[in-house]
């Protein structure tokens, strides 16, 4: 039994997929209903596989020795019946194999309608595509012919910020030089030498003059305020500064 | 207007250029009808090259439509020669793509829970060919990777769509589970 | 016996399957005819092609034979290779048009100095979508290229001419200078 089981064996041996496909060749060559399998002749013969596998120097996957184990146990649970039996031992311990077999057993049998289908569908040919131009095509486009102005609107607005910062840039630059104190204060005396009332900033603006220039005019004035050459006025918060020389009325003011 | 039979002639043409599947959207375009009318058109146009004098057939495939020689006329091709076999399949690659095409997003653990083996290299073997491929990742912990097959699954092994599957009776586990002889 | 019908069946699975050529011995070879009996069939369906209902014909090259679309369906068949582009211009586009627009015919260094920026990418693209052209050159040194609007512009903007553009008061953009924030 034994040498014919060996000989039976070495030429599939290799070509089981796992357990399950072994324990299915068992049952398929027993003739065995997969429903109730008898266990200890199953579990008998599966030993006698890995037994072979064995003698053949065929190394054994750790999942053949998993499946020897969980039928070893179900032999045992079924030839020992236990005295105290609970509810959840009563049933039948084949119940879980039995539910994987006829679960892969599905999808066995379906692989082997993926064969049949495959030959068929091998035997079917196609053809090449014809080298087709890739032609874009756009969707209409949809712009109110407003976007398009107010889109120049502003490129052309930045580019008058960006010249006029370039140009105030090298203002600056060329300035740096010229704007000290002594030479603002030296201006506004000057102008405030011609009895007036004036506004700050008819002088000093940013528009005209450099930031440099605008904040050490201001300096300057302090500094005037301070020497008692000049009194100033200003009535509101950010409000113009209005700038008195001594003993000047209000109506002389430069425009 | 066309007639039916004048855009059944366009198709053929645009059908033979593109030489891959060209899908609905583009042919309902193409012909200048809706969806709807494009399917019916193609189901029809599908059944009667199927049954005339015709070395080619429409098939359809993921939604799209391509004309492919009728497989009885395979020995026949074989004589150009050039036909290149394809490196089979192993059991164990068959049985993998079996489980992923009925339980897709699947991951590896299902798969091999249901074959109680590794399988992991059958499932190398499945991506290399373009059967299958990486679908995201499950919720599970440690979100392991899901696996589904792809249009070249449809087209090697002839299904239209993956609803085309034959139906497997699930509740035969069902029946299982009451027939058992409980001693 | 095969019929004449069946033969052609044949030989259309095989002209389909090689997409090129095949020649009139192959064929002869793989229905088993002599080379007249294979050229008096190829050239009766030829002629059936021609005159049926078919989208695609069968040629005669170089003394072999060819399955290939019928000329007439050209056009649907370029629709299979038509990607439709998803309409709108880039901000950079739309700066290089509107500088176009308002200043036509202009050299790119124009554009370029006004924008700040370089703008060769806009400007291909305009002309890809055939907004703006090259209108010959300027007489500054190096003769640079000069663009302006194109029909398509107009159309699209739903202008009958250049004059239609939405007139810029100057002062629009002096008052920008003006206004500018005092930092």
């Amino acid at each position: 039994m034994k040498s014919a089981l060996t000989n039976a064996c070495t030429i599939k041996l290799n070509n089981f997929e796992g357990p399950f496909d072994l324990l299915f060749y068992l049952i398929e060559k027993n003739k065995i209903d997969i429903y109730d399998i008898p266990i200890l002749e199953i579990t008998e013969q599966y030993m006698e596989y890995l037994d072979a596998m064995q003698q053949l120097d065929l190394e054994i996957a750790s999942e053949f020795l998993v499946m020897a184990a969980t039928l070893l146990h179900i032999k045992s649970r079924l030839l020992l019946p236990s005295k105290e039996v609970t509810e959840e031992e009563a049933a039948d311990p084949r119940e879980e194999l039995i539910l994987q077999l006829v679960e892969y057993k599905k999808y066995k049998e379906f692989s082997q309608y993926l064969k049949e289908r495959e030959a068929k569908w091998e035997r079917v040919h196609y053809k090449l595509p014809e080298p087709l131009p890739q032609i874009a095509f756009y969707e209409e486009l949809e712009v109110s012919p407003e976007v398009l102005r107010d889109c120049f609107v502003k490129v052309m607005k930045n580019y008058k910020d960006r010249t006029n910062d370039v140009s105030r840039k090298m203002d600056r630059i060329l300035n740096r030089e010229k704007v000290s104190l002594r030479a603002k204060v030296k201006e506004l005396l000057e102008v405030l030498s011609r009895g007036i009332k004036i506004c700050f900033s008819k002088i000093y603006n940013t528009a005209v003059k450099s930031r440099l220039e605008v904040a050490t005019g201001f300096l300057a004035l302090l500094e005037i305020v301070k020497l008692g050459r000049a009194k100033v006025e200003q009535h509101e918060t950010f409000g113009e500064i209005y700038v008195f020389p001594d003993g000047t009325d209000d109506e002389k003011v430069i425009q | 207007m066309e007639s039916i039979q004048d855009i059944e002639v366009i198709i053929e043409a645009v059908l033979f250029a593109a030489g891959d599947p060209v899908p609905l959207d583009k042919l309902a375009e193409i012909i200048g009808h809706d969806k709807k009318t494009t399917r019916a058109i193609m189901t029809s146009m599908s059944y009667k090259y199927q049954n005339s004098a015709r070395g080619i057939m429409v098939r359809e495939i993921d939604n799209g439509w391509q004309l492919c020689t009728k497989p009885e006329f395979d020995e026949y091709i074989a004589k150009l020669g050039a036909v290149r076999k394809k490196q089979g399949l192993t059991q164990a690659a068959y049985e993998v793509l079996a489980i992923i095409a009925y339980n897709q997003p699947v991951t590896k653990a299902y798969i091999e829970k249901i074959r109680g083996v590794s399988s992991d290299s059958a499932i190398s073997k499945l991506i290399e060919r373009n059967l299958i491929r990486e679908a995201g990742r499950d919720d599970a912990p440690g979100r392991p990777k899901l696996y589904e097959t792809t249009e070249e699954f449809l087209r090697v092994f002839g299904f239209s769509s993956i609803k085309d599957l034959p139906v497997i009776q699930m509740h035969e586990i069902q029946e299982v589970m009451e027939n058992l002889p409980l001693d």
